[in-house]
């Protein structure tokens, strides 16, 4: 066995403090490619940042690093030697490909840069053309002129391919890679996946790949390092630690990211009915039981009481209408798009060109029905975002209509909206930002109410707080949230006061927006679980909206999918998934990595879809 | 100032003078301010008659001159071989355009010195003769101030840039809000200047000038505005200080036509509860002089006043109790300027003694000063620095800031006018005598005329008894 | 880019004609007859109203703002109401002497401000950073005209090393010139780089804490020069708006140095003519500066796309 | 994260300490000074500090000490007008501006680009020419001209909260514009304002110290350090001391506010808070 290109022992970070990376011990043969995961927090920047020498300023690492030519420990180097190596025998890509970039520097001059820095004698003439080289080997379309570009003219993929040009310019021993492909869409992730894979394997590189996609780490790695509180709880083969994970915290992560498929359309069990033993203090039963755990058996942070998580689920529920719903068999349709269009206009940027306009939605033509569980699907830009504030009434479309419950939508100023606000009622991404950080939790979800006066709820004071009590119990949030802050809760409990605040006042239909696509995969399940338990019990119609095609395939029946603002399918899920008819759709599915099917030899290259078609369209 | 070191006394002299206010144009016919004759008038204009450093009447351009046996007409002899800067001689004729022009085209109110002049003749190239509507001695004395300047016929175009006088110097250039050089000229009828060169810098802030002063940026302090900074000129093999008499009367003026200060108990109460060595003390550093009226040692009808109101608070009190005002609020209204907004603050202090409090208002000088206090006289105190000389008669004018309307005191002034000379100095001290006893006013003391100067420079004019700053006589000695 | 250029061109034209408005409206609502105070106390009604017929004082507002916007267009500000001077070439001239001692002092703040400024974010956390912050501080609590009086006091009056004040064009004397020029651009540049070095500091930090700097550090280019090749432009950009902005506060710093230093510039012209309330030379003044201003602020606003790719976009 | 903010922020601390000697220092004058900071003296003219004059007496004979707290409640006074004239137009003009679609905006802003061109002690000295040098109309003048300064700000901040999710929430919960404005936007953009506040206090003492200099600011004999300090010039090299107490008072007072802001900028800076 050859010298491992890297080892790591005993690594320990801490900040003032305590250890936020303790005891971290691995190593990295040439050519190996390791996938170290874990939770948001969890010190796996920290480990990689370390390795490096890059931490940021406070934060002090013990322990040791070693580079397999060089003999010393690079904790104990100074800048002058680090500089020395980073760009060359071990290089970094970076989580985010819209920063990585200096804005005011051409692509090519950065890429050259790092030639010069290690080849002083290197001209530069030589080194711009071996920059156009690079670009081209990291397959940038037209080569010659991105190189030319600013960061700003280019793609967040195409970035990202610069910042691997810049990574593997010097051919480096370590190529440490940070979450590189979280901030972009499924198909243009599997064609950077693709692109590390082959670029690595060329010149035999150790990679040190970093995500918290165990589906990514899967597909690409060979081993697997997972991370927890800054301590590493596995280290092994990929198969053996996806097949029989030996840390409970593994165990919950797979649980978290696989949800075993085929996944139905609901996850409802009986116990999800409410409680008749329990008085019910509003026209809507309270979700919350005398235990503590919420209808479906959960406990607020989403674990059962005996341990384990949400059960597989047993199938349909026979209370629930048909999953694949008629045309028109019941009730006429809540929601009614026709012919929606919205195009965004850009301020005039040259006097040659005409104003830029962005056509976000093309002729959008749908219905939901009431009861429905509508999943709307599509890569980032392609419109979803500009479609549900079109539906909410927040935006007027350029043409088209949106009818509620037969009600004209558009056209119509907010103020006279009052029937949409008291039926509709969003929750958005954010789970931070949509909350205001200066107020109290009672008067966020109380927010509904005093807005609108609302007369069919008019209450007082003093009942707001009831109903808004009722609420945050039926989230599953302590009683004495509603005199706390914002900043005062995690992730997923603030998406909860989020769903509390659309609840409040009794909507018919409730709109997320990408609800869960900032939280870490195991409160993700706890959100979506309380998602579809919040509708069945509120007999809610759910408008579920994200880019993550695992994520509709767990909550919804029917799926829109948007594609550059057009509907390229629409149909019920699970048709979607096992038979997709549009191209686009086909290639979307394609590109979601999975365990499972990587454990069954799924390979990155097989997620980009047909190579030459690829190609053809950058 | 640097220019002089090292250079001997010759015709290649320069010199530096630092001065405080700037003209705001180089036309005093048209425009008031006293910083224009202070560095025109005997410099570059000259009338016919000049004052000297006594406060005598002494010939000028006119040699010698007679005056009728009823005072009427004066006869000038002018001199010979006197011409303007711009070559042209100066005639009788020049003279008797000169003096009708101030009817005609000045603007300014002073033109009011003429009004008693009937006629102003040139009998022959040399000869004047002046008749006067009725005797006056205030219109010879007014011919040594800036109306009697003298102008050539044909250079009146441009006074505001370009003056044109008999006088041994030129404006050579003036530099706005910094500097105006004077030269000597050639052709001068008199004894050509010493210095070849004089450059009248001008300083807003005295600090400035002081700093200028003792980095030999300047040769001459023209007058110290902080006298407190005098103890950083101790140095006498550096510097010499010069201490004169000025004309400027530091005036606590009262409105004489608004109760209660109408009641000369009150105005007398308040002479008495100040203590005017106080004030100079602290406000003037203690240089000046106490007078007690408006009429400067340098005047031939000086008497001294200083101790009709000697400091007695006790007595204030009692005078105010009489006339019904135990306690008083009274607006103070002062110019912007270093010694009048020192002075009220000791007043303010002195009064609040005996009950009066003074509500010190400092307006912005020259414009909002005059416009309210001078004009509109919408103030019951105020302080201001008279310059003028013998100003004295401007008490008798009711119309005036002060508003005193004393019938006695205008005749008086009237008989000072047409009467002889002795009869002139006895009244005057009858007015000034009056005035006093009558507490029209409160006479806080007279600027002293404080100069710093390179030790080297001699000439200088110890007390300014004129508008001019004679720079005629100045020389610089260098080892 | 040029779209750009005519956008903010017209901005700056439309800036300078709304504020010729305002200043010509405050003057108008001065109290005060100019007439009247350009002939002092002892001018006579007849004169005064003669005068105000010759300034064309006594025509409705409007036409008066018509002319003097006219004017001005040719460069042309009218006479002086006190000296009958023409206002241009005065203001002009002082105008000169101003902008040596304003860009004198912002060179200074530059000089100062940038290094320190930086050097202050590198060490933030270190003694020496937090030195010179502290130090940056005080900076910004002293007032221009106390260092302005302490230094002549030290520099000239006491060390005599430096003229304590004064003018002198450069082509008069280039030598005396600079001498004289060191006391006030440097009282009145040390206070403006105390604040400047402080955005610095800011602009620098951020600039630190930026993804493309860990990026070029990762590439091997040491913490120092990573920030001098590719921290320092970016830092650029929001200096660079710091310093326009902060232009309007050197040219009013100037005022009270100008007084100082007894430097014959726009501040004791603009004081001057306060005093003597002549309007029209205030009104010249107050434009001039605002223009300046603005012209500064213009040339900002391009230099940024200079500095920025971003803003090209000629798509 | 809570540990960390417990953390007292050292410039907040130091800021807060010299504050407070400030405002104490005012609060005092009222109630006792060790002499009446008016009386004049001739007597007692120029001394050096002693038992009695704790820091000695100027030209005047006034007591420095009862003039220098007395003269705090100047600069308190100079810096809450300036300060108050600023936020209270600035702030909602600001948020007026960020809140207000299309060309309104746009002209509001652009407003605001041109008031700022305008600086704050050219206002005061043409405010001083017009209605008269007092403390009162120079600090009008230095708030108005901070009003731009608080507009740019709460704009930015205002346009800022405007594009977060909250607000989007609050609009689909059917808050109407004033109700985004009152409880959503102002709250938020408050800190923004409390720093400014602080710092354009430092300001505004440091620009009625340049006016009293130019002659335009507080009218004798009420004391204020800026007057203080203009009048101890004449005698610098005399009487040294008589310039560096009230330079030392200005000092600590733009120093103290300029720290305060700095320490509170610290506290509400969200890349700070987010941690
Ligand atoms: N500069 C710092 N000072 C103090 N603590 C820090 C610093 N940077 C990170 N931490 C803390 O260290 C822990 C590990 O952070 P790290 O960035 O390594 O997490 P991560 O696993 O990469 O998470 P993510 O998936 O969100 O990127 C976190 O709790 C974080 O708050
Ligand atoms: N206010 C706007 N002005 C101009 N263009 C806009 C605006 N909002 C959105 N767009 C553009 O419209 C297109 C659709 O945007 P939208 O936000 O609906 O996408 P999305 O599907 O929600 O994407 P994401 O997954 O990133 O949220 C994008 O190209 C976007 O850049
Ligand atoms: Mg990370
Ligand atoms: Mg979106
Ligand atoms: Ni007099």
């Amino acid at each position: 066995m050859s010298n491992p290109t890297l080892t790591v022992a005993g690594l320990g970070v801490r900040a003032g403090g305590g250890p936020l990376v303790d005891d971290v011990s691995f190593t990295i043969d040439p050519g190996e490619r390791v996938g170290l995961v874990g939770e948001s927090g969890s010190g796996k920047s920290l480990t990689a940042l370390a390795v490096m020498g890059l931490l940021p300023e406070g934060l002090v690492a013990q322990g040791s690093v070693r580079l397999a030519e060089e003999s010393t420990d690079l904790l104990g180097a100074d800048e002058r030697a680090l500089s020395k190596l980073r760009g060359q025998a071990m290089s970094m890509v970076f989580q985010e490909p819209m920063s990585a970039l200096n804005p005011v520097m051409r692509v090519g001059d950065q890429v050259a840069e790092v030639l010069r820095i290690h080849q002083p004698g290197l001209h530069r003439a030589a080194s711009r053309s071996r920059a156009v080289d690079l670009l081209a080997k990291v397959r940038l379309p037209d080569p010659a002129r991105a190189a030319r570009a600013y960061p700003h003219q280019l793609s967040g993929g195409q970035r990202q391919r610069v910042v691997i040009a810049i990574a593997l310019a010097n051919d480096p021993d370590l190529l440490i890679c940070d979450e590189p492909t979280s901030a972009l869409d499924v198909t243009v992730q599997a064609q950077v996946l693709d692109l590390i894979v082959a670029a690595t394997s060329r010149s035999n590189t150790g990679l040190l790949f970093i995500t918290h996609d165990l589906a990514v780490v899967a597909t690409v790695c060979s081993r697997v390092l997972v991370m927890h509180d800054g301590v590493l709880v596995e280290n092994g083969p990929v198969s053996d630690v996806f097949r029989q994970p030996r840390h409970p915290y593994t165990r919950a992560l797979l649980d978290a990211a696989e949800p075993s498929s085929p996944a139905p359309t609901r996850h409802l069990n009986p116990t999800q009915r409410p409680s008749p033993t329990q008085p019910d203090p509003t026209p809507r039963p309270d979700g919350t039981r005398p235990d503590g755990t919420r209808p479906d058996g959960t406990r607020p942070d989403g674990t059962r009481p005996d341990g384990t998580r949400r059960p597989d689920p047993d199938g349909l529920d026979s209370a629930v209408e048909p999953a694949e719903p008629a045309p028109h068999p019941g009730p006429a349709p809540v929601i009614e798009l026709r012919d929606l269009s919205r195009v965004y206009r850009r301020p005039r940027t040259s006097l040659r060109s005409a104003p830029s306009s962005v056509p976000a939605l093309r002729d959008v033509s749908f219905d939901i029905a009431s009861g429905q569980r509508f999943g709307i699907v599509g890569e980032s830009g392609s419109g979803k975002s500009t479609l549900v504030r079109l539906l909410a009434g927040l935006d007027q479309p350029t043409a088209g209509s949106v009818r509620f419950a037969g009600r004209r939508v558009d056209g119509v100023p907010e103020r006279r909206l009052r029937f949409l606000r008291e039926d509709l009622q969003l929750v958005f991404q954010d789970p931070s930002g949509s909350l205001d950080p200066r107020m109290r939790v009672g008067d966020i979800v109380a927010e509904p109410l005093v807005a609108m006066r609302d007369s069919r709820l008019r209450r007082t004071q003093r009942s707001h707080r009831t109903r808004v009590d009722e609420l945050l119990a039926a989230v599953g949030l302590p009683a004495d949230a509603a005199e706390r802050y914002p900043h005062q809760f995690s992730g997923g409990q603030r998406q909860r006061i989020s769903l509390a605040r659309a609840l409040a006042p009794a909507p018919k239909v409730l709109v997320a927006d990408e609800p869960v696509s900032a939280l870490d995969a195991s409160v993700r399940a706890q959100i979506l679980d309380l998602l579809a338990s919040l509708a069945d019990t509120f007999e809610l119609t759910l408008v579920f909206v994200s880019h993550d095609l695992s994520v509709v395939r767990q909550v919804c029946d029917t799926v829109a999918v948007l594609h550059e603002g057009r509907v390229v399918e629409l149909g019920p899920t699970e048709r979607i998934f096992t038979a997709p008819e549009h191209p686009y759709t086909q290639r979307l599915i394609a590109a979601v990595p999975s365990v499972s099917r990587a454990l069954s030899g799924t390979t990155v290259h097989d997620l980009t879809g047909d190579k030459a078609r690829l190609e053809a369209s950058p | 100032g640097s220019g002089t070191t090292g250079e001997t006394a010759g015709s290649d002299t320069s010199l530096d003078v630092g001065f405080i206010a700037e003209p705001a144009s180089l036309d005093f016919t048209r425009n008031d301010g006293a910083a224009i004759p202070q560095a025109l008038l005997v410099n570059v204009y000259e009338g016919l008659v000049k004052l000297d450093a006594e406060g005598r009447i002494v010939p000028l351009l006119a040699k010698s001159w007679q005056v009728s046996p009823d005072r009427r007409t004066y006869t000038f002899t002018l001199r010979d071989g006197v011409t303007f800067s711009d070559g042209k001689p100066f005639t009788a004729q020049d003279a008797a355009f000169s003096i009708d022009r101030v009817k005609t085209s000045w603007t300014t109110s002073l033109k009011t010195g003429m009004d008693v002049v009937a006629r102003a003749e040139p009998v022959s190239a040399t000869t004047l003769k002046v008749t006067l509507k009725r005797p006056s001695n205030s219109w010879l004395f007014a011919m040594t101030t800036r109306i009697g300047a003298m102008f050539s016929r044909t250079g009146v175009a441009d006074l505001a840039t370009k003056p044109i006088g008999t006088g041994p110097f030129v404006v050579e250039k003036w530099t706005r809000g910094d500097s105006m050089v004077l030269t000597a000229r050639d052709g001068y009828w008199g004894k050509a200047p010493a210095v070849q060169r004089i450059t009248l810098r001008y300083f807003k802030d005295p600090t400035a000038m002081n700093n200028a002063m003792r980095t030999g940026g300047i040769d001459v302090i023209s007058t110290v505005q902080a006298p407190e900074s005098l103890p950083e000129f101790s140095d006498t093999s550096k510097y010499h200080v010069i201490e004169g008499t000025s004309n400027g009367e530091v005036v606590l003026s009262y409105n004489n036509s608004k109760p209660p200060l109408t009641d000369r108990r009150v105005r007398q109460a308040l002479s008495y509860a100040i203590d005017r060595k106080a004030v100079l003390d602290t406000a003037w550093a203690g240089h000046g002089t106490l007078i007690g009226s408006m009429v400067p040692p340098t005047d031939p009808w000086y008497e001294d006043l200083s101790q009709t109101y000697p400091y007695d608070p006790a007595k204030a009190r009692q005078l105010l109790a009489q006339a019904g005002h135990p306690t008083l609020t009274l607006r103070l209204r002062i110019p912007n300027l270093p010694y009048a907004v020192a002075s009220a603050q000791v007043v303010k202090s002195q009064l609040a003694q005996v009950g009066v409090t003074a509500r010190i208002d400092v307006l912005e000088f020259p414009a909002r000063w005059l416009d309210e206090v001078y004009t509109k006289a919408d103030y019951d105190m105020s302080i201001i620095s008279h310059v003028e000389p013998r100003d004295i008669t401007s008490w008798g004018n009711p119309d005036y800031y002060w508003r005193y309307d004393n019938p006695r005191v205008q005749q008086l002034l009237a008989q000072a006018d047409s009467g002889t000379a002795q009869q002139q100095v006895d009244r005057m001290k009858q007015v000034a005598r009056t005035l006093a006893e009558d507490a029209a006013a409160d006479w806080l003391f007279l600027l002293p005329n404080l100069m710093v100067a390179d030790p080297g420079v001699r000439g200088l004019p110890t007390n300014v008894v004129s508008e001019a700053f004679d720079l005629t006589a100045v020389s610089v000695a260098r080892s | 880019m040029l779209l750009r250029f005519l956008t903010r061109t017209g901005v700056f034209v439309g800036s300078v004609a709304a504020a010729s408005v305002v200043v010509f409206g405050f003057m108008a609502v001065l109290p005060g007859d100019p007439a009247r105070i350009a002939l002092g106390v002892n001018a006579t009604p007849a004169a005064v109203a003669q005068l105000r017929r010759e300034f064309g004082t006594d025509r409705p507002m409007l036409a008066q703002y018509a002319d003097w916007a006219r004017g001005l267009l040719v460069g042309d500000f009218g006479e002086s109401y006190v000296t009958r001077a023409a206002i241009g070439p005065q203001v002009l001239d002082r105008l000169g002497v101003t902008l040596w001692l304003v860009g004198a002092a912002m060179v200074v703040a530059v000089l100062v401000a940038v290094p320190i400024g930086t050097v202050m974010a590198v060490r933030h956390r270190r003694p020496s950073g937090l030195a010179l912050s502290a130090l940056s501080q005080f900076g910004i609590a002293v007032p221009a005209f106390l260092t302005g009086v302490l230094a002549v006091a030290l520099f000239a009056v006491h060390l005599g090393w430096l003229p304590a004040g004064g003018y002198t064009p450069p082509a008069q004397d280039p030598v005396m010139f600079l001498r004289q020029l060191v006391l006030p651009a440097g009282a009145l540049g040390l206070a403006q780089a105390a604040i400047l070095a402080r955005y610095v500091r800011t602009a620098v930090l951020d600039v630190l804490r930026e993804d493309y700097l860990r990026t070029a550090r990762a590439k091997g280019l040491t913490l120092t020069r990573a920030l001098v090749r590719h921290g320092l432009r970016n830092a650029a950009i929001p200096i660079s708006t710091v310093l326009g902005l902060q232009l309007a506060t050197l040219l009013v710093g100037a005022i009270v140095v100008e007084r100082v230093f007894v430097i014959p510039g726009l501040g004791s012209l603009l004081l001057d003519g306060v005093a003597n309330r002549d309007l029209l030379l205030v009104q010249g003044v107050v434009m001039v500066l605002v223009v300046a201003v603005l012209v500064v602020n213009y040339l900002v606003d391009l230099l940024y796309a200079v500095l920025d790719p971003r803003l090209r976009r000629a798509t | 994260m809570s540990a960390r903010h417990r953390s007292v922020n050292p410039s907040l601390l130091a800021g807060g300490v010299l504050v407070g000697l400030v405002v104490l220092l005012a609060l005092v004058s009222f109630l006792w000074t060790p002499h009446d900071p008016d009386r004049v003296d001739s007597a007692h003219r120029l001394l050096g500090p002693d038992g009695s004059f704790w820091l000695g007496t100027d030209k005047f004979g006034r007591d420095i000490t009862s003039r220098l707290m007395v003269g705090a409640r100047t600069t308190l006074f100079v810096g809450v007008v300036a300060v108050g004239v600023a936020a209270v137009l600035g702030t909602p003009l600001g948020i007026l501006a960020g809140m207000a679609r299309g060309w309104r905006g746009g002209l509001l802003s652009r407003a605001t680009d041109l008031a700022m061109a305008f600086p704050a002690l050219l206002l005061a000295i043409m405010f001083g020419a017009v209605f008269g040098a007092s403390t009162l109309t120079a600090m009008i003048a230095i708030g108005l001209a901070t009003v731009p300064a608080y507009v740019r700000i709460v704009r930015a901040g205002t346009l800022a909260v405007m594009s977060t999710e909250y607000v989007l929430a609050a609009r689909a919960a059917g808050r109407c514009r004033l109700g985004i404005a009152l409880r959503h936007v102002l709250p938020n953009v408050a800190g923004l304002v409390i720093v400014q506040g602080s710092v354009s206090f430092a300001i505004a003492v440091l620009a009625e110290a340049g006016l009293s200099f130019l002659g335009f600011g507080t009218a004798p004999p009420t004391p204020s350090w800026g007057r203080m300090l203009q009048e101890s010039q004449e005698l610098l090299f005399t009487h040294p001391l008589l310039a560096v107490w009230p330079g030392a008072a200005i000092m600590i007072a733009v120093l103290g506010f300029n720290l305060f802001g700095d320490g509170l900028r610290d506290r509400y800076d969200p890349r700070l808070e987010r941690r």
